[in-house]
């Protein structure tokens, strides 16, 4: 059996990066804070702004946070995903404020020594995103109309833990 | 009395009409419930009646599990937001 | 029902790309070969070496290829992916020659409209990489020992297409 | 006659002191199959057996999915590689 380096079940703000921001988001610079040399895998999920909606053409997404609490909510979020999955490092990075097309809303980075950990963990903690956290957007059509959006159900319970 | 914010997003801050946020004074022992902050806002705010009927509750940034907001005490400095369905990622 | 935008179902090396080469990896390169205004998802994997393996620590990792079956078979393997999920986009780059602990070997990207296709499909395609592709990789430990390594069994039949 | 070449990678390179390819030349008529071309290798390269044990063969950079390799005919040009249990990524 392969070993397991050093992974913490606790989550805590050293290898779990939260930030909120209204400067464009960098993979390479979310991927840095998880990289290390017990690190078998990176894996990494990229939100942008779609053009289209229901065939209607979209313009750009507004978003807003209630970032005290989507702080703690993903802390929450990602501790249940340390209890499922071998997790080295986290990083959660999300806009707000105006992410016109094509550009990057959330990026969600894990690292893990092998592959399934990484791959499940960050596929759990966008789902979880999607479902609890306290964020919204508001998508502007091009016909100028605007509406706030509402993410649909998520089912979470499919998230079983990788087995070693 | 006792003090305790209101937050406002999203959907919930366009039916207050732009306000995010605002203080209201509640008689701590009447008892100063979740529920008593509900109708204040409910009374406040007409049109945010429509958003309550699927926004959660959070108190001091943690979504408020209880069924029943009048079981759920509030006490000086608390604070209290109404959380429309969420839309992040 | 949401639009789906177009998304090709036939492997094509114009939205598929394939690199094999001994420069050092860049996700933000791979990930712009795939960017696309109706994309909402671009999900990603990097493999990188870890620095041990058995309790016992690795230098570095040597690869090599096999070229020109490499890139048929990873057609083939694209071709599945692309019946299995709506993908936009993908990239494959693998490294040859030596990976020193801490660096990539290997970058998976796919693009789609929505998450769970570019999150599967990603995961598909390491695994199939994995299993199917004729690359090899000597782990040199600190001791000075090589050992070609050989990949363990796995199962493919766990992917699943996504219902949309 | 005809030319088939031989490629060996990974183990099958060290089984064979270090030569990554050569070509050889088989009497077509014999018939000049898949079979064959291994017999040889085994012939030339002793340490073969072994990785043949678990290697695979390709032709033509396509995985040889025949159960029996005399099935597979060979024609001038074709390229045979002997590829080992792989290890990517």
């Amino acid at each position: 059996e392969d070993y397991i380096p050093k992974h913490n079940t606790q989550a805590c703000e050293t290898y779990d990066h939260f930030l909120i921001s209204s400067e464009t988001l960098s993979l390479d610079r979310a991927c840095a804070l998880v990289r290390d040399d017990s690190a078998g895998a990176i894996s990494t999920f990229e939100g942008t702004t779609r053009n289209t909606f229901n065939g209607k053409r979209v313009l750009r997404l507004e978003y807003e946070a209630y970032e005290p609490m989507a702080r703690k909510e993903w802390l929450n979020i990602v501790q249940e995903a340390r209890s499922k999955y071998h997790i080295l490092g986290t990083a959660m990075h999300h806009r707000i404020g105006e992410v016109p097309v094509g550009q990057t809303s959330v990026i969600i980075v894990a690292s893990s020594a092998h592959r399934a950990d990484a791959i499940n963990a960050v596929h759990f903690l966008i789902d979880s995103l999607k479902a609890r956290l306290p964020i919204w957007k508001k998508e502007i059509l091009d016909d100028g109309s605007g509406a706030w959006k509402e993410n649909e159900a998520i089912n979470l319970t499919v998230h079983r833990p990788v087995s070693h | 009395m006792i003090s305790v914010k209101l937050l406002y997003f999203a959907s919930a801050r366009d039916a207050a009409h732009g306000l995010s946020s605002e203080t209201i004074e509640l008689e701590q022992q009447a008892p100063a419930t979740l529920q008593s902050a509900v109708n204040i806002i409910r009374q406040r705010h007409p049109n945010m009646e429509a958003v309550l009927k699927t926004a959660l509750l959070s108190l001091n940034q943690e979504y408020c599990e209880a069924e029943n907001t009048q079981d759920i005490l509030l006490r000086d400095g608390d604070e209290v937001a109404v959380i429309p369905p969420v839309s992040g990622g």
